[in-house]
């Protein structure tokens, strides 16, 4: 638990009662981003990778490569693995251990916008059918945690994979030191999460945002304007037409930060 | 989405049970199967097997937990190890902690919790067969064993998913569809007012999909919807004789 | 804990008074089973499964078949590994998480019946010798309890075991959705738990019985009236003769039991 | 029990250590072998080597565990990693769990709990060396180190398993005799009374062999009260010196 | 220490990156680079990169486990899985467990502990690029993030390793002199007194060689040092502007 | 926690104050071990073991051997592991569950000392280059802790290393009751453990001059009088003179003891 639990209560009513009235803490209009910084290639060891700083949050994913076995049913494909670590230095309430139920639900939305997007091409990691695949790892990294860690760590991924290159392989064994073709990649699906507070939908919210929100939904949209995956979380509720809205906003609004930060 | 290498329509436009587009498989449910449970229920749907039970609301274990404003929610999904083909190992997968967080967050939308500060209300679904669904099927019976239980809710809480297999939005995927269509889109809704309290997706949707997909679900759910009002009908029936 | 200590004190000097005056609350004699009820086939993927209801309580015994490979000291024969969960939608005291130590003993207890009467003839299930045989895994999920989950368990495994067909395999690969031949069984074991209250023996103890209890002892018996298995449990003390009387007991009981509930 | 591949009896009825049928393994106990310990012994038999030792009655921690009415009790069997031929890997397994259980009900039976209300008397067992027959030779030295501790018993408790080999009852399996007799019989014994607190079996007995090992092995567990016995005489006269 | 299969030094005396024997690879420092940690450091050191964020003092949680007389230090090194060639898994192993200790430790004798009884400094340092020397760089880079966050010390701490490569003695290995070297010697000194508040050493060090490497770390760190005081000032310099 | 606390509140004064007028309780020098006693092959099961008794303080060692794979960067060398078990029947302390974080540090410290003076010459333990080779699993067990773990399981280890046997591989298997060469083995590294006392140092510690120390240093020396690990623990501090002048007197210490107890 937050130690000023009292002084949280105060800011979540100034919060909530600003918002309902149409503003935001910051002078944000309700469908912006913060600003957003990406710097690829931040870990020189790692495979791929990329710092994102989304208003105060920091997020930093790193990409590893190895070789093992296929599965059974895709003895040509390779395997995408994504973990997300709520580090204790990145906020007060996160505590070391297994990731929590929160740090969970970040991975496999972040997976989900990776895999249903197709962005990766899986059957060109493929080393030897039905006996050697390569696997990607991705790995979400907590290090500032200021709100809004879906958008920041789908971001992160997207840059991070956008870069990473596939070391050397000879005779099965992997010479980290010398990085060589780029991964295939196709797509790069971006997220927009909207906090709802009473009747309002809020783009990137911040922590006081994050902490005074009813629930929110999270849109993954890939480079065509198609949705790739959908998060709704919390205690809230949404009309068909609320769905809608915000999907048509996502569209928009993540078209234009594929355009600003991603580099193909 | 799986690269599909089976059809799952044929010309008639029926799929692989037989079903048209917007039809569900079939389901029964029944409420009050079990003994120590405070509220329970049954569900077949389709091949999936679920069995949901509630406790409370009792006391916080551990105290510190407790909310002094309103009823903690715990809900465990839990895969039973011979519910699927290849056996799943006891104990919470990553999978089955995502659906238990967004199952509790779609009920605490439902469950008047203010009435019951303290205290904590467990709900816990055992997946005994499982064939595509189950997420839908677990959190149906867990509303109607809430009910069964007697907490007061605002309303039910009905679950049913669209999705898309060759191009086109079909109702409640079955596990062939699952696995070679081209999206899963589970929702749960409060019927009466047919607003949306769990919503999840992957796949592929244009905007008109989206749509399509938003009003097929809907429309399975409202019809769920009345199979949980009838098994709670017969329910209290026996209660009541 | 359970919530209710109080009441339970009360209702356990009732049922102990009762008991000791030669009665059981539910009227059975102390040598009678509640009503059984068994559910073979219950849940179709699975390799084998039965659904046991003795009196209120309920436990599903599923059995799932894989390949892997043998034990050193037993090169030709598959593997039978059993498991028990007391997941805790069965009774308000258990709660998630490892299966404690008496969910340890009821698995063990259960594989120590099938395992020492021999019922699975493990030789059977060797695919190539020394290097892939069949795995047998007797999951025991325990739905509502109220008492004995000793004798529900094991009669739950040997109907579950007797009506299991194992699956297809092709290329070392599991078809799953192909059963094909019945497991090679021999003999269905059958246990009597007997609870121990004061120097009174009750066979099938309901919950209630179980919690007023001094301790208990298992039999298991195999269709020839031999022993096979026998675990003593709970604080209390048998003579010599209390245990062969409790043995010829068994004997009888398991054999109607058997008798009425296992189709060969 | 495995396929016999070993011939476990000669024509003399002698075993592979030149036993007769219903004779023991040697045996040797010592009390008070450790320091830190409030009670301790080690015990030799056969192969064996067990170190036990006893702490309290102390305080339960945590302290929501402690009974109003009487002591709790913990019993830990553990295996050395190098105890055995294949190294056990560290921590419990299941089976050192269950072991564990029906021995500390077995004290349970034996120890005036009454008298310690609210506190824990913990027995820790350490399996040095292992060759059969680990768990009788852990909950007979226990039994020495809680008199040791001064903890009052109504009796000790005296552990000893009978079996099966070649269709014939003998007393207290070696290793061999374990893996490929046809049963394994372990119990134990409140000698004065000779009421038995433990009793597992696995194997295959019929009515009369069940009697005959019953017998067998409560006359061998008499024959280990004496080595008991004798161990706490030392222990004392050394003490009183 | 490996086998030797490489040349580490050069005709010249000079090392694989091009350093003398008694050079410190490149080193960053930079304070205050976190929102949410009430002090922090972001610190480069020829391939490493560390972060570290200081929590507290603050509430000891759980309560049972805090001091009436002094702040409890809780160190936690860590290793981000993709910092390494081979991923590590997440979670500490057992290697991170003792850097941490003995990097707690060392913190422990630097701050006035005395001065914030019941309470509880958390410092957390993640390694985000490792290339040997991770646990200097980590003790370092904390504190600086403790002084950040303006916990009172009676000095910072500082740490450098020394080693040993081709028979001699060398200042702060990079990554292959560290695997096919002869000697690692991580040392933290508390600069004022230049006293030794950390010391390992793996390998092979005659009396002689053990006092030069003494020299050699100290003389390091005393540089580390005045890189640590230069990155506290600009901090302030900036605060204060 | 000890239930003791103020008494040895009490005791650790007491202590102290003899310490810094130059005595210990037990009259031994400052730079005395305690009486020391081994007992090799003491667990005829284990490959090697070695019971050592350092004052009150008892800890069994015990190795095991199996093979394995060998590491990607050394297929050539059989490997080294190395754990330690604070089990709690050797003080009232410590606790059933995994190792804490003294525990590794034991382990780890032991691991190094034998390691880093290559004392079992690995190269010797190849089987199949590349595929198979010995490991050699060491097993520190705490029995019962009157302090100075450090210097007794060391010993321990290197007396147990120094009797080890390897077994009979035949076809790849082991076959543990037949065993044959002896482990080939070039040092024996023996430790000095010294805690601090204000500014006094004393050899081998016992439990309550343990408990009395602000911190410790531990050297671990080759035969050869060279220092082949070290390790700093505790809340204090050494000026450079201080870790020159232990080293001396642990050269000259453990020179003495390991002609004492360890046979070539």
């Amino acid at each position: 638990m937050e130690h000023d639990d009292i002084i949280w209560e105060v800011k979540k009513e100034a919060i909530r009662s600003l918002v309902l009235s149409g503003k935001r803490m910051d002078g944000r209009d309700f469908y912006d981003y913060r600003p957003v910084e990406v710097k690829t290639n931040y870990v020189k060891r790692a495979e791929g990778s990329a710092l994102v700083k989304l208003g105060k949050t920091q997020v930093l994913v790193g990409v590893k490569m190895d070789v093992g076995e296929p599965y059974q049913d895709t003895p040509n494909q390779g395997n995408l693995i994504t973990n997300a670590e709520m580090v204790p230095i990145a906020a007060p309430i996160f505590t070391p251990g297994p990731p929590d139920e929160n740090a969970i639900e970040l991975a496999r939305v972040v997976d989900r916008g990776i895999r249903e997007s197709q962005m990766i091409d899986l059957e060109k990691l493929c080393v030897r059918e039905g006996e050697l695949v390569w696997n990607v790892i991705v790995d979400v990294h907590v290090l500032d945690y200021d709100g809004n860690l879906f958008d920041a760590a789908i971001l992160g991924a997207t840059a991070a994979l956008h870069t990473t290159r596939i070391p050397k392989l000879e005779d099965d064994v992997i010479i980290y030191s010398e990085k060589k073709d780029p991964l295939p990649v196709r797509w790069a699906p971006i997220s927009s999460t909207f906090v709802r507070i009473g009747d309002k939908d809020l783009l990137d919210p911040d922590l006081g945002e994050e902490k005074s929100m009813d629930g929110r939904l999270t849109l993954t949209i890939r480079d065509d304007g198609n949705l790739c995956a959908a998060q709704k979380g919390g205690v809230c509720a949404y009309k068909k037409e609320d769905v809608e809205k915000l999907f048509d906003i996502a569209v928009k609004k993540t078209g234009e930060l594929r355009k600003k930060v991603i580099k193909k | 989405m799986k690269n599909p290498g089976i059809k799952l329509l044929d010309e008639n436009g029926k799929r692989l049970d037989g079903r048209g587009l917007k039809e569900l498989r079939p389901i029964t449910i029944k409420a009050g199967v079990l003994d120590r449970a405070d509220g329970s229920c049954y569900l077949e749907w389709g091949g999936n097997k679920v069995l949901a039970g509630v406790y409370g609301p009792r006391e916080v274990i551990p105290r510190h937990l407790a909310d002094p404003l309103k009823a903690r929610v715990v809900y465990r999904y839990n895969l039973a190890p011979f519910s699927v083909d290849e056996r799943a190992r006891p104990g919470p997968s990553r999978r089955s902690i995502e659906i238990s967080k967004v199952s509790r967050e779609a009920l605490e939308k439902a469950i008047f919790l203010e009435e019951f500060p303290k205290t904590q209300i467990d709900v816990y679904v055992e997946v005994l067969e499982a064939e595509a669904g189950t997420r839908c099927a677990a959190l149906t019976a867990a509303s109607v064993a809430l009910a069964d239980a007697g907490i007061p809710m605002r309303d039910l809480v009905t679950a049913c998913a669209a999705g898309k297999i060759e191009g086109k939005i079909a109702l409640d995927l079955m596990k062939e569809e699952d696995n070679y269509g081209e999206a899963d889109f589970p929702i749960a809704i409060m019927p009466r007012t047919k607003e949306i309290v769990l919503m999840q997706m992957d796949g592929n949707f244009t905007r008109e999909e989206l749509t399509e997909a938003l009003e097929t679900a809907i429309n399975g759910a409202m019809q769920v919807y009345e199979l949980q009002k009838k098994a709670l009908k017969e329910r209290y029936k026996i209660e009541g004789e």
